[in-house]
């Protein structure tokens, strides 16, 4: 007797829902043994990450404010998994999103139009998707592999920034502290619920889901991506170009980082700092894959992912756990919903003899 | 486990089942093979012949069944053990190292460790010694299909197997190429060398084999004895039913010339592509033009050229219909009324992993106007697959299964129904039949043949030369990126072809004998 | 029983800046431990997640709120709107409300006294410095401690290498080499982890301990150190929020309040410099010496300080510029 | 400072920055070829960081501290194997989630013993011979495990091209089915390129925390894994190349740093760029010759293998 694993025929659709069920099970019981070794009580834990910081209506909206430029960056990122093309360096055009979208408040920033966020919304999504052109025409000019090239540019878009808000874009009235001056009114992202945090991003944010789900259901050019991430032959039999595709999917990915910069910018954080990201597009990466690259599972990845964050910092304040714990506990998560992840096209089987059952 | 004698069958399998999910693929399945005997296993596409092998190879376990070895019971957990009790197999889908040496490829196909050098040697002697050269040191990715089976044999060959199993080895070789092998395998079984031979070509299995054992369906039908037979009568036991042979319509009306080609010439961009040089020739409406060739002589590179994955800068070089397609990229080809069937038909002409609806939107949005208002027509790419399914009778439980879910006969009819279907005026079909049992094959022929009905010009690409002879009205042969005079059939004999396509590639010596049908 | 807030930038394990900000709060938890109960949220990101963690501790009931990073400085300032009930206090930033107050400590006293061990110390008359980001934070404490080097030993200079990190102990280590092998014979630093001090400990070259006292990383190279002692500030601050004393004010103390101590000086300094360094301290303490008293050039040789004046705190605030005797253009 | 003096410290320098990084590079190769991306190569370098400084400091025994520092990352990569490879869990979110549970692990690990100093790794010390000018110190007056990186290197490199096993890994990494069909375990086989691509790391980060700064501080890493992988992509899969690609990234490191201190003018964020910069603009120029790359790519990389049987 051994037990086997066995690809389905087709899928499971139970077993989609069902997963994300059987990982929470499973990481319920190991916290049990967690907590327990850090002296806290199992239930208590549990309590903190997953109902304390979202049983209140401003909680809630937090979790949107945090989800929010995951879900953004996953739902770029994804589109561009699809193609075969390997951007993880959307930490990078999220930072350059950022930096042009703001430039034009920094430099006028008299401006008092309403013109003026949807020109830095338009501008972040330049921004990005010119970072990500650097991979885009490196790898199709020059062969060269764009994980490399994309990584290596998120330090370099990082020193960038530093070297901007230590220098140029220093608030003048701000003693050279690094740090822009504080957008204006015009130049924020509006709130969708007073007294709340939760901004015009969250909205961009469901709009990319969505338009990303037709895009890649519905329309040719989401066709043309998935054909050409999973076969490039077939594909230029179609008449698609593979270039063109590789093109498309580090700009939409890079702008959608991009408006992701700039939505924090000009959302939660008002302003340019020389650190304008806790590593979010790393984490969207993860983000994307527990979605398993479809846009509506990125939405709930990214909330999941979110209040895996919130969860940490509810903790560390009521029970005093190290934020160290919240690094060993998402990672547990993690891997429990990936490992569960192998329901949906496998089975396990107890492989007795003979058993032909059809 | 030493001695073979005559009367110990070298192999016998008892009541072999084995379960995929979803699908009995062997239903306790007999089979006995005697030292130096040449077996058939036969069936159609999904009967179940690599499964069964497979099992026999240890790459497989059985659910149920026993295997004799010698008369001994015999447990195969693993390749290794198969191997080392002496059997050996030639993979059917290669089990080749694209990105190492030839060297490197047969080191990995034997058990213990080699001296590299004297490896090399051995392969050297052994491939010449039973013709069939090759150059040790190459990367396998720059080899044509042909060599790369050579090495597949010679891997099994370096291991003086006692049973040498075969799956379909000749769909990818030229006559001469065949004939070769076959003298080969005759010397293998005079040496007492058993050998299980899988192949949808039932002349060669008519002219080769000593036995013959059908299966369909996963369950055994009955054991022959092939010579005995006609290929008619074989594929019939394979099939169940009565087989209709493609009706052969004479040269009714010669129509327009709907394509051509003039003075083609194409550098390859691959390091060991094949340059095209100085390609005239025309294909007219009503007819089929069939191009044979050795696989390497430049086909890749002419049906790229002609599909649009690869353009041309001279305007005059392609046209259909007498509009100049050169520059045009394979969508707008299509659009002017051009459809193209490549010879790989999993991961070129279809997408593996996705669905039949989607495979068969793939080449056909456009001429089947499956966009609506710039997105698409789900229902109507349905119809369509729906369509395609049901003309050809492609077999599959759903047009919502993959395409990797279908076996290769059918998959190939699924993509010759979504070409036909979109009512092409010209179309260009590769390698139609590769691999396809005789049911799915004469399905397809027919559907070619019916295309010339409807006045549309047919050019076909194959190495198979009774194909060509089967369907085409006009042949010509492609030699080292050259395209020869194109010939009426009746004008020309298979041993001229033969000629022709040999002595090119690789191939040591010219003309020798030529496969007859 | 209160609660008594901190919020950390980095981890309390990075032995640095962070890690002695946790040590002010054991202070706390130790003299008023069955008064108060302090949190702390570790490695906060500036920026947003700053903000919903002041903002959940305000909501939650804390009475007091630190936070310890001038990243900090906006995202306090809302949540103070918010909660006008609860007292903030943010470190090293520049803008106060009723319930927010200002704190920082000058940590060039510190260096300008190391200035002076350094001057006469120095052999190959080159300072290394191993910076982070050229904020004025760090300046200050680069051009300290040359004006003290060059005042007993005009012919120092001090070589600057950013590492545009506060924590990377490979880099920092890294620049400190470089340094040395750039003639410094003694490392100086502006980031957070011993690695510097453990360079010049295997090359044989002096250094300064940064935040607390490292010379178990480097018993033989340290001179002494700068210590932040954020404790007696943090105590003091939670027990008027006890009594009901708590006013927003700005606190900027040097020497004269503990905020800045120096680590016990290395036996190998001569009796007649700790004297002097000693002496500097006082003077400091007591406000006869002030490290940016004039006459001092900058390094363009345009006027830093004319002779008897000195930079007034909002100049310190906002340095930019390099006083003669540092090597390099000062990153804009 | 006279003629050469300063080369043989600038050369110190860049061997102990580099070390780390061709230790996890050289390992995740051996990963990579069997056709396996683990991204985690940051998480298992912090854990075994934090293994080897607590041993060392616990038992004094630095060989048993590198030995267990292996062993720790060994086992954070055989938990990624056990996802990827039985579970046929997404290879590129394993790895990312290996390295949050690495970096939540190892700080907890080290809680303790965060303000401890230790003891450097002791340096090989040839009286007279690593006194010769110039080539003593830098040949003779290594610590071991620089030694051992370079031996590591040589025999990785030995290993894959000289050896059937090595071949097989290779043939694992280029043809999952194919190597299958022939009776390969490749389950098996990759579980152990995991694993040692594992133990590699665990080695480089034992080298972080007992030789490069000898202590233990969170994450204290600090984005170094990332380079090991970047690095593999730049030297095109050779193991000779990861040696010279860990050795120019940190010479660029080290000099920028050194520019700096000899006051160039220029800001000093724009100096950091360079090593980053300059491996992108290096592997543009490799990049052209496909043929090399795709000889030395492994062709399965993170695709799942699930035999049919
Ligand atoms: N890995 C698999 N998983 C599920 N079903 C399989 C698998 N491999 C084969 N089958 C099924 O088993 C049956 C027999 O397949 P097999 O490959 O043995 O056919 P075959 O006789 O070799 O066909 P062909 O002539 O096309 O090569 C097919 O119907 C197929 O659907
Ligand atoms: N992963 C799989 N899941 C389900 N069925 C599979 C799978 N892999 C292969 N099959 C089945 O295996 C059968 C045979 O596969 P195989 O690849 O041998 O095709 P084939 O019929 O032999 O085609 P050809 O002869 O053209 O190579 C197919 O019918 C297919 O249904
Ligand atoms: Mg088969
Ligand atoms: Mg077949």
């Amino acid at each position: 007797m051994l037990l086997k694993i066995e690809k389905r025929a087709e899928y499971s659709r139970a077993m989609i829902y069902l997963t994300p069920v059987f990982a929470l099970i499973l990481t319920m019981l190991t916290s049990i043994v967690l907590f327990r070794l850090l002296g806290v009580s199992p239930m208590e834990a549990l309590h903190n990450f997953f109902i304390l910081p979202i049983n209140t209506e401003y909680g809630l909206s937090e979790l949107f404010v945090k989800g929010t430029p995951l879900i953004l960056i996953a739902i770029g990122l994804s589109v561009g998994f699809k193609a075969n093309v390997w951007n993880i360096g959307a930490e990078g055009q999220l930072t350059m999103g950022a930096i042009v979208g703001s430039s034009i408040f920094i430099y006028f920033h008299d401006i008092d139009s309403i013109f003026l966020l949807p020109a830095m919304i338009l501008l972040g999504a330049i921004g990005g998707a010119l970072w990500a052109a650097i991979p885009a025409y490196l790898k199709t000019r020059f062969n060269a592999n764009e994980i490399l090239t994309s990584l290596m540019l998120v330090y370099v878009a990082i020193l960038f920034l530093s070297v901007l808000v230590h220098g140029p874009w220093r608030d003048p009235d701000g003693f050279n502290f690094p740090e822009s001056r504080t957008f204006s009114e015009s130049a924020d992202m509006p709130i969708l619920m007073a007294g709340t945090r939760m901004h015009f991003g969250t909205l961009l944010a469901l709009f990319a889901v969505i338009g990303a789900w037709i895009m890649m259901s519905k329309t040719l050019i989401g066709f043309q991506i998935k054909v050409i991430g999973s076969a490039p032959t077939a594909g230029g039999y179609a008449g698609f170009s593979q270039k063109k595709i590789i093109w498309f999917a580090l700009l939409f990915g890079g702008a959608m980082a991009g408006i992701a910069g700039l939505s924090e910018v000009s959302g939660p954080i008002d302003q340019i700092l020389p650190s304008i990201s806790p590593g979010y597009g790393f984490t969207a990466i993860i983000v994307a894959f527990l979605g398993r690259l479809h846009p509506v599972g990125i939405l709930f990845a990214g909330l999941l992912m979110a209040l895996t964050y919130l969860g940490g910092e509810t903790a560390q304040i009521n029970l005093g756990l190290p934020v160290a714990v919240t690094g060993v506990f998402q990672g547990m998560i993690l891997f429990y919903l990936l490992a569960c992840d192998v329901l949906v096209h496998y089975r396990f089987r107890w492989n007795s003899f003979g058993k032909a059952a059809s | 486990m030493t001695s073979s004698s005559g009367t110990i069958p070298q192999l016998e399998l008892k009541g072999i089942t084995k379960q995929y999910p979803g699908c009995l693929a062997n239903d306790h399945i007999d089979l006995k093979i005697m030292p130096g005997e040449i077996h058939a296993l036969l069936g159609e596409n999904g009967a179940g012949k690599s499964t069964l092998v497979k099992t026999i190879y240890g790459v497989l376990k059985a659910d149920e069944g026993e295997i004799f070895w010698e008369g001994q019971l015999t447990d195969i957990p693993n390749p290794h053990t198969a191997r080392k009790i002496g059997v050996g197999m030639v993979f059917q889908h290669f089990s080749l190292f694209e990105a190492m040496t030839v060297t490197e490829n047969i080191a990995l196909g034997m058990s213990g460790s080699q001296n590299m050098k004297e490896l090399e040697s051995r392969i050297v002697e052994i491939s010449n010694s039973y013709g069939l050269p090759l150059d040790p040191a190459r990367q396998v990715h720059t080899l044509s299909v042909g060599e790369k089976q050579r090495i597949e044999i010679v891997r099994c060959l370096l291991q003086n197997p006692k049973l040498l199993i075969m799956d379909e080895p000749t769909s990818v070789l030229t006559p001469q190429e065949a004939d070769k092998m076959f003298e080969t395998l005759r010397r293998l079984s005079s040496e007492g060398v058993s050998i299980l031979y899988i192949s949808h070509k039932l002349d060669e299995i008519k002219a080769l084999c000593h036995k013959a054992t059908i299966l369909r369906g996963g369950k055994y039908i009955s054991e022959c004895d092939p010579t005995q037979e006609t290929a008619k009568s074989l594929a019939e036991m394979m099939i169940g039913t009565d087989l209709k042979a493609p009706e052969h319509h004479d040269v009714a009306e010669q129509g327009p010339v709907r394509l051509q080609v003039r003075n083609l010439g194409v550098d390859a961009d691959a390091e060991f592509g094949v340059d095209l040089s100085g390609i005239n020739f025309e294909v007219r409406g009503g007819e089929i033009l069939g191009i044979a060739g050795v696989a390497g002589n430049g086909q890749i590179e002419l049906l790229s050229a002609l599909s649009g994955e690869t353009v041309v800068a001279d305007l005059e070089a392609v046209k259909l219909d007498g509009q100049s397609m050169s520059r045009l990229n394979p969508s707008q080809r299509r659009n002017l009324g051009l459809a193209f069937v490549p010879e790989d038909r999993l991961g070129h002409g279809s997408v593996p992993e996705m669905m039949l609806t989607e495979n068969a939107f793939l080449s056909g949005y456009n001429r089947m106007k499956l966009m609506r208002a710039g997105f698409i027509d789900t229902g109507a790419t349905s119809r369509y697959a729906q369509e395609i399914v049901e003309q050809f009778d492609v077999r599959t439980p759903g047009i919502n299964h993959t395409a990797d879910s279908l076996s290769g006969g059918n998959l190939q009819k699924f993509i010759v129904g979504r070409e036909v279907l979109q009512n092409p005026d010209v179309i260009i079909v590769a390698h139609p039949t590769w691999g396809v049992d005789a049911g799915a094959a004469s399905a397809i022929h027919q559907a070619l043949i019916d295309m010339t009905e409807k006045g549309a010009a047919v050019l076909v690409v194959s190495q198979d030369l009774d194909e060509l002879f089967a369907i085409s009205n006009r042949i010509a042969v492609i030699a080292e990126g050259r395209l020869s005079p194109t010939r009426n059939i009746q004008d020309i004999s298979i041993e001229e072809i033969g000629l022709l396509m040999g002595g090119t590639h690789g191939m040591g010596e010219t003309g020798g004998q030529t496969h007859v049908a | 029983e209160d609660k008594v807030g901190f919020v950390y930038v980095g981890p309390v394990g990075d032995h640095g800046w962070t890690y002695r900000h946790d040590l002010g709060r054991q202070a706390v938890q130790n003299a008023l431990g069955d008064k108060v109960k302090t949190t702390f949220v570790e490695s906060v990101k500036e920026g947003p997640d700053a903000e919903r963690v002041i903002r959940q501790m305000a909501a939650d009931g804390h009475k007091l709120i630190f936070t310890t990073s001038f990243g900090y400085m906006n995202p306090t300032l809302k949540v103070a709107k918010q909660f006008p009930g609860v007292k903030f206090e943010h470190a090293t930033g520049y803008k106060r409300m009723d319930n927010v107050s200002t704190y920082s400590a000058r940590f060039y006293e510190g260096r300008y006294v190391v200035g002076k061990i350094a001057g006469k110390m120095t052999k190959s008359n080159v300072i290394g410095y191993v910076g982070s980001f050229p904020i004025p934070e760090v300046v200050r404490g680069i051009n300290a401690t040359i004006l003290a080097a060059r005042s007993v030993n005009p012919d120092v200079v001090v070589k600057v290498a950013w590492v545009s990190t506060w924590y990377d102990p490979g880099k920092e280590g890294d620049a400190a080499k470089a340094l040395i092998d750039q003639g410094a014979d003694i490392i100086l630093q502006h980031t957070d982890s011993p690695a510097p001090l453990q360079v010049a400990e295997s090359r044989g070259v002096w250094a300064v301990g940064q935040a607390s006292d490292m010379s178990k990383f480097a018993p033989k190279a340290q001179l002494t150190g700068i210590i932040d002692d954020w404790d007696g500030y943090y105590v003091a601050r939670t027990k008027a929020i006890l009594d009901g004393s708590w006013k927003s004010e700005d606190t900027w103390g040097g020497f004269n309040t503990g905020l800045v101590q120096l680590a016990p000086y290395n036996k190998a300094i001569p009796a007649d410099v700790i004297q002097l360094a000693e002496d500097t301290r006082k003077g400091i303490e007591d406000g006869s010496i002030n490290p940016f008293a004039g006459p001092f050039n900058k390094q363009d040789g345009s006027v830093g300080a004319a002779a008897g004046s000195a930079l007034d705190d909002g100049t310190l605030l906002g340095m930019n510029w390099y006083v003669e005797g540092v090597e390099g253009q000062l990153p804009k | 400072m006279s003629g050469f003096d300063w080369i043989v410290p600038v050369i110190l320098t860049v061997i102990t920055a580099a070390t780390p990084l061709v230790f996890a590079a050289i390992g995740e190769l051996v990963t990579e070829k069997s056709g396996v991306l683990n991204l985690g190569v940051e998480g298992m370098m912090l854990v075994g960081a934090v293994t080897g400084f607590v041993t060392a400091t616990v038992t004094g025994n630095y060989f048993l501290a590198v030995a267990l520092a292996a062993v720790a990352g060994g086992f954070m990569a055989f938990l990624f194997g056990i996802l990827t490879l039985s579970l046929m869990a997404n290879q590129v979110a394993t790895g990312l989630a290996l390295t949050l549970f690495g970096v939540g692990l190892s700080a907890l690990m080290g809680q303790e013993f965060v303000g401890e100093p230790v003891a450097s790794l002791s340096k090989l010390n040839i009286p007279g011979i690593s006194d010769i000018p110039i080539i003593g110190p830098i040949v003779f007056g290594q610590d071991g495990l620089v030694y051992l990186s370079f031996v590591m290197v040589a025999l990785v490199s030995w290993f894959l091209y000289k050896t059937k096993a090595g071949l097989i890994l290779r043939a694992v990494g280029d043809s999952h089915d194919a190597a299958h069909s022939i009776g390969y375990s490749v389950i098996g086989i990759r579980y152990m390129a995991v694993i040692f691509g594992g133990a590699m790391s665990g080695i480089g980060g034992a080298y972080l925390s007992l030789a490069y700064t000898p202590m233990w501080a969170e994450n204290m890493t600090a984005g170094r894994g990332w380079i090991a992988l970047a690095l593999i992509v730049f030297a095109t899969w050779k193991p000779g190349l990861v040696l010279v690609g860990a050795y120019m990234f940190g010479g660029i490191t080290i000099l920028q740093l050194h520019a700096q201190a000899a006051g160039l003018d220029l800001p000093s964020q724009v100096l950091s760029m360079l090593p980053y910069l300059a491996t992108v603009l290096v592997l543009v120029l490799i990049s052209k010759d496909q043929s090399r790359i795709r000889k030395h790519a492994p062709a399965c990389i993170g695709k799942i293998f699930h035999p049919a049987a």
